[in-house]
């Protein structure tokens, strides 16, 4: 194998005129120019490498920054926040010492190519966040979303999106406590994969990633770099090589969560000892990110000696290896006196580590392979000043239309008959019968912290044994209420994660969120991005619960035709004692059922239009988010003073599919009355927002209704649990034995 | 009757995080001097039909679709006769080929 | 002078922290044990917790099982110490050879977490004393490779001397042999279980606490000893 | 440097449970005729030596006592040339036998 010359700087000062595949990288010309005028030269090979991924949407979020900038500009006063956005997660303080950091993440795309592995890697990328933090990484959540649950590729991606997840998460020990299942045909060919996870950890140990100290060791740990996701880079390396290179480099990424446990517990242990000074994971962008943002955020510059990364495959370039995603791997700055203590914590957990370079005097990033120079920049252009775009954005020309296709016109189930089987078919469909094939599949034991998981509103964990201090967390998306109103959407979004937290009994406090969109090159789906960035952050200040951190993911569309836009919202809340917490299900006959909030006739966005008419138009429901933090407010004090036995938040389905759902958990029927002179469709198939039902002990109805009066919120008694059978009066009943069956089979006779 | 054997290896430039564990393993078990190890699966079918080409075929398509995964794994299946000597098997470049073949692109079955 | 229950942690152990706290509730003394160390620490007792040690790659336990600690566990059991084993800890054990049998991909195929009901069929273990022979419990079951297997021989063994300790109700959850959940050996201070009774052991996050009565268990035998 | 094949069966009276599952799919996916599949594992060792005996009997030794399970699999291993070819491999009964021989006696090492 002969090779070219190696492109080191000197080399490209040389020969400021070869030319170089940017546009390949996915560079434009004028980032190309840029480049060069940075340098003051073309760049070399690895810069080149560098500076295109690092540049790119997914690690510059070019296109949304400018949009994403209001969540920090109208970001609520809270006292909560310890570390705000643009770390690689925020801190947020849940009392007692104790300090919480989450983070939701996608990896949509690895997972429509290669289901398991792309889920796998992608829990595995999630957690590693959270780790260098410095926290322990306590809980998962994962919100999903296929295409048709009939259509024949929802049978190759769902099992295996669904069996990575659990595979990783289950081997790394991490219960998986909640998330969504939504099936939607604009999801086929482009499924949404997203990961969520909460770490703790005590105030004293935040780590923020930066790289000060002259003469500080940097030294790389975890997995052997391979060639994973460098499809860009090879088209350096074959420039620099002669064919004959075995060029072939894998186009996904294989995780092995033995090898993050290992990582989990060795970084941890060397956090506790004191050992590190700072910290990176390698994600996107692998080394490229790792050494220019751990060196723009220090105060010094670093050399990187490239040849001593410990590589799985001993053929890769320079550039290869500053582009590789290979997966399980960290990057950490240590004290040249703690060095060896850090690589002995690295051989107690099996962890490989090298020492790759130093924290430097100067203000240059400077790589070297084999003694020669191949990388001197300033680590800012590279992580911090990449490009920005306005990207021009425009109102759809048919949202007019397909806002004026009102449901109001849709046929309607009246009598008891069409009623019953208009439930039977809503509550089976395969967007609102039971997950449990899919979240059988997740451990949600482990680490013996869980107080509730699936299925209920929010997963609890507990984070301190002793005063049971605990916190919660939900994630919720409507795509279909974001299509017909992207502003609207991303706060029901909210709105919706917001009221499960509390359904639970906890405060809601901090937001993360994850914004799948279309391609930000069509200007329809950048205003859908623009409107439902603005609605998030509107309803952030309002509701007082600011955004920590989450993630962005453009471009996901098929050819012309994009998902509907998807604004994913994680909602974390506390529990200053999770004992007090508040499960879904009936478990007791007498318990009084009252409902909460008001209910209108809106159908716009509903489940009940999609599964008995095929039908999307319309409004979607109003937000209130007063009343949001009301019924919140009495949620919790029903929960803390002990005046709810169980709470249940309506949302798609409406009352009916609340109901159903918490007779099926606490294995008890309910008598259901309805009021007098309302309408049993508009009252069982609504979603109108703000609403949740609750069981009343009947020692605590006094108490507990005086408590809504005095504070205005409508509570409505609407019936008593009892019996076998749900069965609302004078129209029809569903004994639960047939609901049973009916919500459970639905995914294992797809699936199973 | 025949006897088919499919043979699925993980991809040369994809992580093999169980053959490195059995690696890492062998030393500590007192086992020096194993470079490397490399872990798939075996799969022995029993056929309808003779040992021939077709039959060759046939399982080499369940191959592509099913027993291994083109984005991956690579794989090989070998055709036997009653004795268990291999009669037939796929071209090792074709198989390699036909892996890759579906990377990324294969949608609904 | 409390007792002293070791848990070892192996390299991706998860339920180490579990087994401890359900030692300490139970009112013993919880010991780390580190597989590197052949030292049980004067331990009374040893657990080998769920997980995935080694990422359960090859097999599960067969990577473990070659472990320090291991040499040590194997040689105090055979001279009676109460040894438990629980999911990746059977595993461990059946690896070892301290159990008969092996455990295999679940038939399903997928790892499954659920709560599952058992029946006790041997109260006279070392860890079920505080159990009735028949008495039926319900702990979370979580596992990958959790179908217990053994020759027709060994099983027909197995069930004429009752070392059967635990079996499967309402439905098999994995394809295990006979409904078999968990066995002991011949002397009754080695048993192995798949489902998890240290995620049962509090009101607040287990499904009940019936699992606390396996770790009382063998406090009790180790007290009266 | 050699490499060696080390294929590892599960024993024809135990369950096979992953085999089974792919038999079952064959069907539904439009392959008929398949009339038994078993899934083992297959291993491919680089191992420091020549392909002789001593490295044969070696990574028998291994094969034994951790790559199978005598309790539940059988195992073969296989010898190779430069080119590929096998030049030697357990004896099929001695290697079964071998494997069955560790079940339920082998203790700690
Ligand atoms: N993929 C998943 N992973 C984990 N939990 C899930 C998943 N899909 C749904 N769930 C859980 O199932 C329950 C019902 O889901 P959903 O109807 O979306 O709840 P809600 O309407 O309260 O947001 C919730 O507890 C939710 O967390
Ligand atoms: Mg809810």
């Amino acid at each position: 194998m002969t090779r070219t010359p190696l492109d080191t700087v000197a080399h490209a000062e040389r020969t400021p005129e070869d030319g170089q595949p940017w546009a390949e990288l996915g560079l434009k010309e004028d980032e190309y120019a840029r480049i060069r005028e940075i340098l003051g030269r073309r760049p070399t090979g690895a810069e080149l490498a560098m500076y295109s991924v690092m540049w790119s949407e997914h690690c510059s979020y070019k296109s949304s920054k400018v949009h994403l900038r209001q969540f920090g500009e109208k970001a609520p006063e809270s006292e909560a926040l310890l570390v705000g956005i643009g770390e690689q997660a925020g801190v947020v303080d849940v009392g007692q010492g104790y300090a919480v950091t989450f983070k939701i993440e996608s990896h949509n795309h690895p997972s429509y190519v290669e289901p398991y592995q792309g889920a796998a890697t992608g829990v595995g990328g999630i957690v590693r966040d959270i780790v260098a933090m410095g926290a322990r990484p306590v809980a998962v959540l994962d919100a999903l979303r296929f295409g048709a649950a009939e259509h024949p590729d929802t049978r190759r991606v769902l099992p295996g999106v669904v069996a990575g997840i659990g595979g990783y998460g289950n081997c790394l020990g991490l219960p998986n406590i909640g998330g969504e299942t939504v099936f939607d045909p604009c999801y086929q060919g482009n499924p949404l994969v997203n990961a969520l996870c909460v770490g703790v950890m005590r105030h004293e140990d935040i780590h923020l990633a930066k790289a000060a100290g002259a003469g500080n060791k940097v030294i790389l740990y975890g997995a052997r770099t391979g060639g994973d996701g460098i499809g860009g880079a090879s088209i350096l390396a074959s420039e620099s090589f002669d064919s004959d290179k075995p060029s072939k480099r894998p186009s996904v990424q294989v995780g092995d969560p033995f090898q993050e446990k290992l990582l989990i517990e060795c970084t941890l242990e060397a956090f506790a000892e004191g050992l590190v000074s700072g910290i990176q994971d390698l994600g996107a962008a692998g080394l490229s990110c790792a050494t220019s943002e751990l060196a723009s955020n220090g105060s010094g510059g670093m050399r990187v000696e490239l040849d001593t990364v410990p590589l799985r495959d001993s053929s890769l370039s320079p550039e290869e290896i500053l582009m590789s995603e290979s997966q399980e791997r960290m990057c950490a700055v240590v004290e040249p006196a703690k060095a060896e203590r850090f690589l002995a914590v690295c051989e107690k957990w099996d962890v490989t580590a090298t020492v790759i370079g130093e924290v430097t005097d100067g203000d240059r990033l400077e790589i070297y392979w084999h003694g020669e120079r191949i990388v001197d920049v300033d680590p800012r252009t590279v992580a911090h000043e990449g490009p920005v775009y306005e990207r021009p954005y425009a109102r759809p020309t048919w949202q007019d239309a397909l806002r004026a296709d009102s449901p109001e016109t849709l046929p309607r189930p009246r009598t008891g008959d069409e009623l019953r089987a208009a439930a039977l078919e809503l509550v089976s469909a395969p967007n609102q019968a039971s997950t449990s094939w899919i979240t059988d599949q997740y451990d949600r034991y482990v680490l013996g912290n869980t107080v509730l998981a699936q299925p209920e509103d929010g997963g609890v964990i507990r984070v301190d044994e002793r005063s049971g201090l605990g916190v919660a967390l939900a994630t919720d998306g409507n795509g279909r209420y974001a299509k017909l109103d992207p502003y609207e959407g991303a706060r029901l979004a909210l709105a919706e994660s917001y009221r499960n937290v509390a359904a639970t009994g906890a405060r809601p406090l901090a937001v993360t969120d994850c914004l799948n969109f279309g391609s930000p090159e069509d200007p329809a789906a950048m205003w859908q991005f623009a409107e439902a960035c603005r609605g998030l952050a509107d309803a952030c200040r309002e509701l007082g619960t600011p955004v920590t951190g989450g993630n962005v993911s453009l471009y996901n569309q098929t050819g012309e035709t994009a998902i509907h836009p998807t604004p994913v919202v994680g909602v974390l809340g506390v529990l200053d004692d999770v004992s007090r917490r508040t499960p879904i299900g009936f478990t007791e006959p007498g318990q009084l059922v009252y409902l909460l909030g008001e209910t209108r006739a809106e159908f716009g966005g509903s489940a009940w239009s999609q599964v008995a008419h095929g039908h999307l138009g319309g409004t979607p429901p109003a937000v209130d988010l007063e009343r949001e933090r009301l019924l919140a407010e009495i949620l919790i004090a029903g929960s803390r003073d002990g005046m709810v036995d169980a709470a249940h938040d309506l949302s798609e389905g409406g009352l009916l599919q609340t109901l159903v759902e918490s007779c099926l958990r606490g294995g008890n029927g309910a008598r259901i009355v309805l009021p007098d002179g309302a309408d049993p469709f508009t009252l069982l198939f609504s979603e109108s927002q703000g609403r949740a039902v609750v069981a009343v002990p009947r020692s605590e109805e006094v108490r507990f209704t005086e408590m809504c009066a005095a504070r205005g919120l409508p509570a409505a008694r609407i019936g008593v649990v009892d019996g076998q059978e749900l069965d609302f009066q004078g129209q029809f009943s569903l004994p639960l034995d047939e609901l049973r069956s009916a919500v459970e089979g639905t995914l294992p006779a797809l699936f199973g | 009757m025949t006897r088919v054997v499919v043979e699925v290896m993980p991809k040369p430039e994809i992580l093999d995080p169980q053959g490195q564990a059995v690696q890492r393993a062998l030393p500590r078990l007192g086992y020096q001097g194993v470079l490397d190890v490399r872990q798939g699966k075996r799969f022995e079918l029993e056929v309808d039909g003779p040992p021939n080409r077709e039959t060759l075929s046939r399982v080499e398509e369940m191959a592509e679709t099913f027993l291994a995964n083109g984005v991956i794994e690579n794989f090989t299946v070998r055709v036997l006769d009653a004795a268990g000597a291999e009669v037939l098997s796929t071209d090792p470049v074709a198989g390699a080929a036909a892996g890759a073949g579906n990377s990324g692109t294969e949608g609904a079955r | 002078m409390t007792t002293r229950i070791g848990v070892v942690t192996f390299p991706g152990s998860l339920d180490d922290a579990d087994a401890r706290r359900a030692v300490s509730l139970a009112g013993g003394e919880a010991v780390p044990l580190w597989h590197r160390d052949k030292s049980l620490r004067q331990a009374d007792a040893v657990v080998l917790p769920g997980g995935f040690s080694y990422g359960d790659y090859l097999r599960c336990g067969a990577i473990a099982r070659f472990s320090p600690v291991m040499s040590s566990v194997l040689e105090h059991a055979r001279e009676g110490m109460p040894v438990l084993g629980i999911c990746n800890g059977f595993q461990v054990l059946c690896e070892s050879h301290l159990l008969p049998g092996a455990l295999i991909r679940n038939d399903h195929l997928r790892f499954v977490c659920r709560d599952q009901r058992l029946r006790v069929e041997n109260a006279a273990t070392d860890w079920t004393a505080d159990f009735r022979t028949g008495q039926e419990i319900t702990v979370p079951l979580k596992n990958n490779d959790g179908g217990y297997v053994a020759d027709e021989r060994t099983l027909d063994e197995l069930e004429e001397t009752g070392r059967v300790v635990f079996r499967y109700l309402d439905g098999n959850p994995n394809g295990s042999r006979r409904d078999i959940a968990g066995v002991t050996n011949e002397a009754g201070n080695v048993v192995g279980l798949m489902p998890h009774p240290e995620h049962a052991v509090e009101e607040l996050t287990g499904p009940t606490t019936d699992g606390l009565s396996l770790f009382t268990s063998v406090l009790k035998k180790l007290v009266t000893a």
